[in-house]
């Protein structure tokens, strides 16, 4: 199994589900995070105190899915989360070693 | 008609509409040598206290009041650019006020005086701590700067009111400048139109003058003592009702929103993303100070504090509450859950409904118009509005347009005693004391639709024309990327929430 | 009893304390013949104004103000239900006060009038904009329509205040037939028992009438006009002192509450989860307001804007901050740290203990009564009502409940000139003229005593009843998946926040 | 100077500024023989329904009006820290007012009258519902506690302005001995120099007597009265001109703060961490509410419902809104964008300003006031204050410290006549009547400016050596683990936001 | 060494935690995330405007752990966040390669 | 390529963000998180209400570098992030199999 990592952009995310859906995907975590990246973020000034804000609200995306279905899922990202504009993210793929699901005890790909 | 000192006053009440009875009343009272009408100018401190915090009640739906129910409603990211847009609204507004705007509305207008005053008060010249307006009652004065103030307030609430139909995607600057023009163009007249009139004590003068001038067969005196009567606004001498601001506020600005969100578009994203509310807390408290603040707005409509002001004050309580029940019940029995949105989208819903009716109506009548304001305000904004494919993101015209055009034709309907409303006033028939003119409930209603669709055309066509010049000129709408960002950054480089 | 035209009133000012006293001074006064008391009713502009903002100030106590105290404390999830609750309640109440629920707590009730009022002014019928009530003056009068909103906004927050007890847990269909219920049998008649007496003017009307019939020898007369002396509500006619809703709004809604909490059971996870408040700074918001919008609520109870209203306004500052300063500082020195959620409860607390004492304690009674209430509020809270495993969840029945009770008998300790206190008012002996009455500690404390153990048993047992009921037919409590998941989504299909 | 009965009022009017005028006319006057002067003492409803909604109005700036605008501003982990700094002082501050506070500021002070009063009236000894205080018109009067409780609401307010210099650090406990040190000797002693004075009739009564005792010849009393005639606070003598409180409450706490924020040093972090505002929808909140409530402060200030209240009203309006017009404008060019803060900003900065001359000033002149203030506290704030190296977290000296300042300047320039303002008040030249002086310009400006010297040094030095007091005996900076962990937990045990 | 990231419901949270301490764990990240899986979400209703919620909220653990403790920790997760209704959550196991704790320099197992 | 993930004290993080950079990080996922650890919580006291709180509030990294420059990553988050008090954090390493940069498609060490 692999563990699908992606950077988003936010408004994004609910195509980007429904997307995965289609090819099978059953299951994702979903976070709001801080990118940093070479997106560059942008100033805010309070009262003439300026602070930088270097980073870019960003959507992590968790994904694991059996060996097979990986490379689609990252494909499938790939091509949806696309702007064609700077800061569309990155995808990162780890093994995953093992899967469980807690109602069931079921195990690896089964847990999916 | 050199000379005419107006008094102004507030509420259009419909004073010609007892002219009829007048002239015949008149002539029987006419057999008795008539004498000139004599008044003095009283000021009340209680009513000057009472006019006081009306004012301050209206500055608190304002701000933060209009504003936090709008950027409730809006998502994180665009909340600040709401409650800037609502306050510097009021405070541009405020400074143009006192510039022209006051003059403008509530002067003589020479020949325009019809549609609109003219600048013999700009800067509020020649107004000082003697100054005094009429006020509904023979006799019965405030302090002009208590009567400025208080309508001040209307006209920088009236403006905000309507940057709810296309929150979330408005250039600020255009915004800027667009409610610049709107206010001059749009609403200094309408508060003319609508409010303008001479106030019980000139009327009474005048109508002496003529029936004197008439037994004396003085034509040219009772000519021009009638045109003097007949010096009020256009709207008001159709004989339309309207307590607190039906038309002048919310249909004006109901309609002034219903065009922008039109001309503007839909929101990026619109119909896919979630567009929830980022805080109903936020939208409640905006809600509950409307609903505080009103009071102010309706009751203090009266410019005085008594017996009128406090059946105001009731009929705007029961009428907000009974608006609020009617849209959470509806809801729940046809979209299965009574949310909190939906309850309080029906108080301001009833309250703005009750707008033209407060003083007018009974407490009965304002309970029923209530619930009709809700249901049908909840219809619409639920049902119509998507099937006419409109964003008009906060529901301005949903809630103000609709509202208001159900409070001002039921106004015509309400104020019948034999429904236990108030009655048509009539300063005529009996010079010096008001009188209650007999109802005719075709006259009536005629007057309130009359007035409602010369306020849609007038304001829909208005603000679509200086719409498009604003577009035109500076551009309306953000870019597609900054409103991705949100407002909040983009145009005011700001977040509402750190941590 | 026919003919008799009761002038309805406010806050139990014990008139027929002064009766003994009265008959001796009568006697005297006896013997110059007496002729019948005839009196004029004036409307002072002032006075509108006060009543007219204080209506709107307990307005602001309940929706945002309670509404917010009570929804920062409870979590994310069930913060719009908290809400929901408080402003639905406000809505419903105010159409049932003016269908009948005015009636029923401010008419003559025939037979019962001893407990609660009739249906002669259901629907406001006979109320319009010249109906007058009688205020703690002689010969000063209110428009009706300002007593029946100013009444109204008590009616409307009573039975919100007894929401935070079950808070987070109940079914919101059942919480609104509860309410319905408990308003029309618990609160109605409670304000008539505690509110309703004749006013100034027909006490002197019928206390002379007494008198000359008396001197005439004529018993019949005698007996009818001190029938119409007697007239009042039960506790009123016990002396029991309550200026602006001791008994009847805080003590009432604390022991409902308390009944409540006990009958729906703790909420899921109570002791193991975490129930942070969600937003101390609403529930902040929330305390302030509460603070503001009970100078109305307390002051406004004096009916007139004068100096008693100053007093009233002096007590109810002072000893909302000693109520404040006494919890944070014990919280400080037993549990290490001065909280601001310790601080804005003992303000509460302060402030409902203040309520029934308002216009009759001095300052510095009630600097002290303020001190005792925050400290002893925060030891109920705190311990004792951990060690009873009560999961009172907002700590309705720690702060109003016990609240109310130290407030309602130390009432009548301050009253007491000797400490400061504005002596208990008398009618009677002087007819027509208001004088204090001597103050004897013992009748007047156990006045108050009684008065409190009253309500206790009638609010508790009334409000078991009424739990039950609603809880055999529909449900008190909503499901413990909906629990786990929060009311907003389960039971009103919102998030209080989103991004 | 035994049996002297003052008469205790508001705001400073320079009485004296009428005295060589007032000789002449009074030697002309005393030509015809003179009668000492008598009064009736009548108080209005009205009045006092006004002076009761203003107070409530400026507790409502303080909780939450202060608290929000304030906490709005801190990070979250501060955010109840500054709640229950405001929040606290307020309540404490109360019981001192009521304690011996009111007596300081407003009783005879027999040899240091002229700084400070005394004891007399500590508890409110001798304060009763028959008390009575003076405005500004002769022969109105106030009853003693709404005076006491308007007055109250200012020495809240005044110490928990000063919160904002040093937010984020400072330990609760020093904070609450310092207020106490503070308000007990710098704030009552300021406001007694400042507002001190007999009132229109003492003053009447005094100088009717010094006239006919110099027309008799009678040396010894001609004396006396001259001196009660001088019997005035220090400022009150120099005949600075106060309408509301500019130096009283904000000179004196913005400087207090800018001392505060110097020996506290800087926060941990400044400068290189991001201390964004948490939530500038709270700052917004507060900022509407401070609005709001400020017409209670400044038009409250007059003491009478009446043509000045209402000019008070539309002065403080616009000045607050061409304050936050002209520093979002300026922030615009010169930062890229108008922010939010900016706005909310300059319109705290214009009503600071205004608030000196809120009754003296024309519309006219106010605005442009307004103006000015909020561009020089911009800069102030986004350049000078930087470049200073101050970290006064929010502000307290640049908005409060400078935009007093220039109120309290320009006071003496737009109390002009000729630039619309209302002409400095005379009571003596016409013993009983309120006249209007000749304006000079150098003499009223230079009152300002020696009253804005004294009150800097005064509350500088003064509030320097409290500070190191209390730095000395319990220190007044947390750890710095504590000012990373955040003060809320740390200090307070509590998190102003769970889920 | 592995990390074993497991999605399950918040209020198991403290349950969980504390069971996982009796077995020697001794630290872990905690972050609220937003879970998609066969458990539904909910409807929501603004003024008329339904939106579908497909997220459902979620606690996301993140624990690394000896290779000996590994079955153990994901053991002790299954039986205590278990609560036999659809959304239980899922446990992934991956391998660490490295691990460090900052203070002290120290690196793997006795990092943990 | 390596990610990288580290738990540390929040206040350190624009610190931390700008040695990496200065190292040549190119990009980072940034989340805030609850740590439990050896850091004791706090108590919160609510109206005689306490609630122990175990976790602390911590920010976690994850930043995928190649695996030459993982090492110099853990030094620079390790001697930076550093404050010699309990809390300070921890730093994991996993082995990440691929990446991809949504706006180009490409992969691998391109796609940092
Ligand atoms: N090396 C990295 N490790 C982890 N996350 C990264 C890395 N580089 C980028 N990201 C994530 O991807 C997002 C987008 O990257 P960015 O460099 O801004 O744009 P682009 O992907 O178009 O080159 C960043 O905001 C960040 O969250
Ligand atoms: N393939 C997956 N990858 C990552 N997280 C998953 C995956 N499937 C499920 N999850 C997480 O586990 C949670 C519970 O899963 P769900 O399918 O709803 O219920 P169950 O585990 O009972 O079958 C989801 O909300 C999600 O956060
Ligand atoms: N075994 C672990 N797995 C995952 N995260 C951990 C682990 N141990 C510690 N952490 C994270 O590191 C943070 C700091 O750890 P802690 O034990 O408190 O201090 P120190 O690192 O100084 O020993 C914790 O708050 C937690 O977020």
């Amino acid at each position: 199994m692999k563990l699908i990592i992606a950077a988003i952009k936010p408004f994004k995310l609910e195509e980007v589900r429904e997307a995965l859906t289609t090819i099978g995907v059953r299951g994702m975590m979903v976070t709001e995070i801080k990118g940093f990246g070479s997106q560059s973020g942008h100033t805010e000034i309070y009262r003439g105190a300026e602070y930088a804000v270097n980073f870019v609200p960003k959507v992590r995306l968790e994904i694991v899915v059996t060996d097979s279905l990986a490379d689609q899922v990252v494909e499938t990202i790939r091509t949806t989360a696309r702007t064609d504009k700077i800061g569309d993210g990155k995808i990162f793929v780890l093994d995953v070693e093992q899967a469980v699901r807690v109602r069931t005890g079921e195990t690896n790909d089964d847990a999916l | 008609m050199k000379n005419l000192m107006k008094l102004s006053g507030l509420a259009a009440l419909g004073a010609l509409a007892g002219l009829p009875a007048a002239a015949q009343d008149a002539a029987t009272a006419a057999a008795a040598p008539l004498a000139p009408y004599t008044f003095e100018q009283s000021v009340n401190n209680g009513d000057v206290a009472w006019m006081s915090i009306s004012t301050i009640l209206v500055l608190l739906m304002t701000v933060p009041g209009l504003a936090l129910f709008y950027g409730g409603l809006v998502r994180t990211k665009n909340m600040l650019s709401v409650l800037t847009q609502v306050f510097a609204i009021c405070a541009i507004v405020a400074i143009i006020w006192v510039t022209y705007g006051y003059s403008l509305a509530f002067t003589y207008g020479g020949s325009l005086d019809t549609f609109v005053g003219g600048f013999s008060k700009a800067f509020l010249a020649g107004v000082d701590v003697n100054s005094k307006v009429a006020t509904f009652t023979n006799g019965v004065y405030l302090p002009e700067f208590t009567f400025i103030a208080f309508q001040m307030t209307f006209a920088c609430i009236t403006p905000a009111l309507i940057v709810g139909a296309f929150a979330e995607r408005i250039k600020f600057s255009a915004l800027m400048v667009f409610i610049v023009l709107w206010v001059t163009l749009i609403y200094f007249p309408m508060a003319h139109m609508v409010w303008w009139w001479g106030g019980p004590d000139f009327l009474a003068q005048e109508q002496t003058a003529k029936l004197i001038a008439e037994a004396a067969g003085d034509t040219a005196a009772a000519e021009a003592a009638a045109a003097n009567l007949a010096a009020n606004g256009l709207l008001w001498n159709w004989g339309a009702l309207d307590f607190a601001g039906g038309t002048v506020v919310h249909i004006n600005a109901g309609v002034a929103g219903l065009v922008g969100c039109i001309v503007l578009g839909k929101r990026v994203g619109y119909g896919k993303e979630s567009m929830a509310p980022h805080s109903l807390t936020m939208t409640m408290i905006g809600a509950s100070l409307l609903f505080v603040g009103w009071f102010g707005f309706n009751a203090g409509s009266n410019l005085e504090s008594n017996a009128i002001t406090a059946l105001a004050i009731v009929n705007t309580f029961v009428a907000a509450c009974a608006g609020g029940v009617a849209w959470m019940f509806i809801e729940w029995a046809m979209k299965g859950k009574p949310s909190l949105l939906g309850l309080v989208s029906g108080v301001v819903a009833g309250l703005v409904a009750v707008t033209p009716a407060a003083g007018f109506a009974g407490p009965m009548g304002s309970v029923v118009l209530g619930l009709v304001a809700g249901a049908v305000c909840f219809l619409f904004v639920a049902y119509v509005k998507n099937a006419l494919g409109l964003d008009d993101s906060l529901d301005v015209f949903g809630v103000h347009g609709i509202g208001g055009i159900i409070g001002a034709i039921a106004t015509g309907i309400l104020v019948n005693p034999a429904l236990g409303g108030a009655g048509i006033p009539d300063y005529l028939s009996q010079p010096g004391t008001l009188q209650v003119a007999e109802y005719v409930a075709s006259t009536a209603i005629m007057a309130q639709i009359k007035a409602v669709l010369f306020t849609l055309v007038f304001s829909g066509v208005g603000s679509f024309i200086l719409y498009k010049l604003v577009d035109m000129t500076i551009g309306l709408r953000v870019k597609q990327d900054v409103e991705r960002e949100g407002l909040d950054l983009a145009e005011h480089g700001e977040r509402a929430y750190s941590s």
